[in-house]
């Protein structure tokens, strides 16, 4: 295992001690390293708190500034953070308004968001993200998986959180970008767990895994290696089969850490020929690696069907260490 | 979890038993980190047993405080340490069971309190986990192991043969249900870490400190 | 090789159309993909221009756009662009100002842009960016390499173009700004070019490349791999050896493609404290992808002495693909 | 290139001759971008070979319009086509070269004519590239060959024997030379490539058609 570190028990602490430095004109550290939240509180407004396994970066952390999140809670690499976390940072970013908790639909997650909102003693809704069409729900009870959509959720309710919108109302907009949010990723090599020190799967030279999640979980299927538009071809067609009408659309070509942004902007080429193909007219883009499985090589392709309400969310002003625009 | 001769003997479980048995619940999950690892990283994220290392660290380090405590107390405060500690599904899991554990027993419990405020903590983790036996996780251990104590069943074995139990099944619930028949084939890292939890309690319980 | 791709010959062309298509509020394509200039064009503004050998994305083109460059040439995969394709960029984006063209310190570079200003009839200065103490100067009679230090000439030299400065004062402006930067990278793997298939150099499992540059040149030494506190330190050591004074300083954490935000966050917490226990006051701050080697994991470190005039101009807007504040 | 018998008669290279030439260097540098490629993956960024490649593809496009020129128009055409496809040092470097022989030369140019013509050809490449002989690049084959043209030595031999002695060179100029001690060891890959372009010339030159 080859990481830029000084041991895997340290490795998270030193890299947000290393980030809130960075940034500390958007974001401030929270007690105990529990939580990364804004440097500047809104008050009156409801308070976004977003958080899951480390590993992600820049998700959660990278969206909390204007215009996105309040607090992002980081857990272990790949581990979901624990109760404590998700109430300590609501005490410190509730403005009175209420606390909207956006959750990758991981059972871990929803758990442990779950026993916060059950023992912190404030108005708390959830929305939960589950954009990951690999998942076919008809078999698997757990339901898809939250990957790189959520970074999109978090752009939108975020920016009607800060038109002082009220928690009900947030929560169903919430769920209602989810619902219009489709994703799929594949991954061309694996990743490696610090604390565990190998890889948390193997790929031959010519392999690839479609359909992975975003913590190296196995996907759909481990195919031979095939041409961009290939692959493109397929993850758009699994997206569209599970998209409503086609329509305006937000085409988010999100890497997972070890592919460079050459062959990310290749696949968006790729993906946004098949998507108008299909009817979509793709009027918001974005590209690059916003929701990670710290080294592994690969993409994700996610697709959100968009309308006016939430084209002008999309397009109002955030401030995040990650997320940037008219601000 | 001890061999109480009649349904309704209280069984006293004292300070030095209930340290006893923290640190070898303990020992025996940082004894098999790489094992509970291995077993997540072929059908999870790998981390299992990280989060139970993690999550028992927590523990010891405060193994004092829990020890000096009534039963009820000491399993509510490991329960909690264990969900504020462990993250991912296991920490609300294994907290949720021992803290309902926690709440449901006396401080001397017989036998059948036993059996019943166990039956009360498996309950409280499907409820939590929204799952069911035979689903591929802790429950296909815990089960069992309700059932071979309130029977009067042989526990470690009871515990052993239900995490192989786990093997041949299909997961529907936990990372590893993403895969589908992909889980086949694989032993479930809970069952595993349960079966563990199982061998130190009874080891402990069974030998003259 | 695993990359997301249909083809090596192809893998440019259909990444640039992506990129193009994905930020077209912000750029456009050049006659026959010479170059991409901005969307909109400011007359009357001295045109900065850049380029150089792809595969260190978002590097040049990512950075076009308000407040940065005018156009950036995208050469071959680690191949310096041809003259041709700085002339007609040159030739689209000079607003009657003249043209800055703004050049990494390789031979194959400065040659290129050489010639393309020999031939092109207008007016044009360069400014060399050679910020690499990898490379020991008094051994290497080519000189340090431009690597990492190039984008903050880019953003500085950038927003004083936008002030409306003129060409002579723009190139001093720009040489300031380089002598004031240094950088040094390493390595944990190799990248491997598109059209060779093979990776470039080969690294065992506990080895790195000290110095390494961004097109995978081996480097200073080839050395056991240590901990990230141990590497700050060197690199740290080397970068302050060469810099003048200690006072407010740039401090960017670039990673090189295939090392994830973790760890970089982590190197720029190590690297700050060492250069605050050196009398250095880390007042601005940058840690991502910029200028990367394709999937080469690794990263570099980059300082650069900030004045008030710098400053100034270092939190000035900007809005480019890669690198957006204020606007 | 050819071998006039003395330095004062005129060689005429006619067009079919030309075309011969140019696809002789053209498949020279096809059949060697492998070879090229991972000399420059030793010491450089490895893309020499396809530099070479891209470049000569282009001149291959226009090999008619190339060949129907007069020597200097064809040598100044090839070698504006190099500069403008080629990129990195080798492009403007073996374009500056053939453009400075295209101005030098006359159509049917005398050995002697030849000779000084090539002797500026190489000092414009010193100019463009900041570089001498001894830095371990294609200065190094091209140097030792237009000595050989000069004093009637073999062109062959000379380019190869001084490619291979660019091995024990620590290169000052060019990529390499950022390798410092590392860069010696290894042949310059334009070193090669020079090389590899002399026999295509002679060969071509020496084979009735
Ligand atoms: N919904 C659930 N109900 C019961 N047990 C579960 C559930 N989800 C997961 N588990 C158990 O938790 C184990 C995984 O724990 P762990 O790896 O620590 O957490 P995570 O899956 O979040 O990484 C599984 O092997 C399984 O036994
Ligand atoms: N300054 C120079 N003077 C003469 N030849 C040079 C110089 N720099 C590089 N070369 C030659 O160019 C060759 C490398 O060409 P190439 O790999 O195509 O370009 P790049 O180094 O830009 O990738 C070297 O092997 C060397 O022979
Ligand atoms: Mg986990
Ligand atoms: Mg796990
Ligand atoms: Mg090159
Ligand atoms: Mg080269």
């Amino acid at each position: 295992m080859k990481k830029f570190m000084n041991g895997p028990d340290t490795i998270l602490a030193e890299s947000l001690d290393g980030f809130v430095a960075a940034h500390d004109d958007i974001v401030a550290m929270g007690e105990d390293r529990k939580f990364v939240r804004r440097a500047t509180l809104s008050p009156g407004k409801v308070a976004l708190i977003s958080g899951g396994g480390s590993g992600h970066e820049p998700l959660h952390a990278g969206f909390v500034g204007h215009g996105m999140l309040d607090a992002a809670c980081p857990g272990q690499v790949f581990t979901s953070p624990t109760p404590d976390q998700m109430i300590a940072a609501a005490d410190a970013v509730d403005g009175g308004a209420g606390v909207l908790f956006i959750v990758k639909n991981y059972e871990g997650d929803v758990m442990n968001f779950e026993m916060a909102a059950e023992m912190a003693d404030r108005e708390i809704l959830t929305v939960i993200i589950d954009d990951d069409v690999a998942v076919e729900t008809s078999t698997f009870s757990t339901g898809r998986r939250g990957v790189a959509g959520t970074m999109v959720v978090e752009k939108i309710v975020g920016a009607a959180a800060e038109e002082g919108r009220g928690l009900a109302d947030l929560k169903a907009l919430g769920d209602k970008v989810n619902a219009a949010t489709r994703s799929m990723g594949v991954a061309l090599s694996s990743c490696i767990v610090p604390a565990a020190g190998t890889p948390t799967f193997t790929l031959d030279d010519d392999e690839m895994e479609m359909g992975v999640g975003i913590h190296g979980e196995p996907g759909r299927r481990r195919v031979k290696l095939e041409p961009a538009d290939a692959i493109a071809e397929e993850i758009v067609t699994a997206i569209a089969a599970e998209m409503g009408a086609s329509g305006d659309a937000l085409l988010l070509v999100n890497g997972f850490g070890g592919t460079p942004l050459m062959e990310l902007y290749l696949m968006y080429h790729a993906a946004r020929a098949r998507l108008e193909s299909r009817g979509f007219r793709v009027t918001r883009s974005l590209v690059g690696n916003f929701v990670t499985s710290l080294e592994m090589a690969g993409c994700s392709i996610t697709v959100t069907g968009l309308d006016a309400e939430t084209t002008a969310l999309w397009d109002a002003p955030v401030q995040s260490a990650a997320f940037r625009q008219g601000m | 979890m001890a061999d109480p001769t009649s349904d309704s003997t209280a069984m006293a479980i004292d300070e030095a038993t209930r340290r006893r048995v923290i640190a070898a619940v303990a020992q025996a999950m940082f004894d098999h980190v790489e094992e509970l690892t291995a077993l997540d990283q072929a059908i999870g994220d790998g981390d299992h047993g990280l989060n139970m290392k993690r999550g028992f660290e927590a523990v010891m380090a405060d193994i004092d405080t829990h020890a000096a405590k009534p039963l009820p107390e000491a399993l509510s405060g490991i329960g909690m340490a264990l969900v504020m500690k462990v993250g991912g599904a296991s920490g609300p899991l294994y907290g949720t069971l021992l803290m309902t554990l926690g709440k449901q027993l006396p401080a001397e419990p017989t036998r059948a309190e036993l059996v019943s405020a166990f039956g009360a903590a498996i309950e409280a983790v499907k409820a939590r986990g929204k799952s069911d036996f035979g689903q591929k996780t802790m429950l296909d251990v815990l089960g069992p192991v309700h059932a071979a104590l309130r029977d009067g069943g042989d526990l470690d074995t009871t515990a052993d043969k239900a995490a192989d139990a786990t093997v041949p099944l299909k997961a529907i619930r936990g990372r590893a249900s993403f895969l589908g028949d992909r889980s086949i084939g694989h032993m479930d890292p809970g069952a595993r870490s349960s079966a563990l939890m199982i061998h130190a309690i009874t080891n402990v319980l069974e030998t003259p400190a």
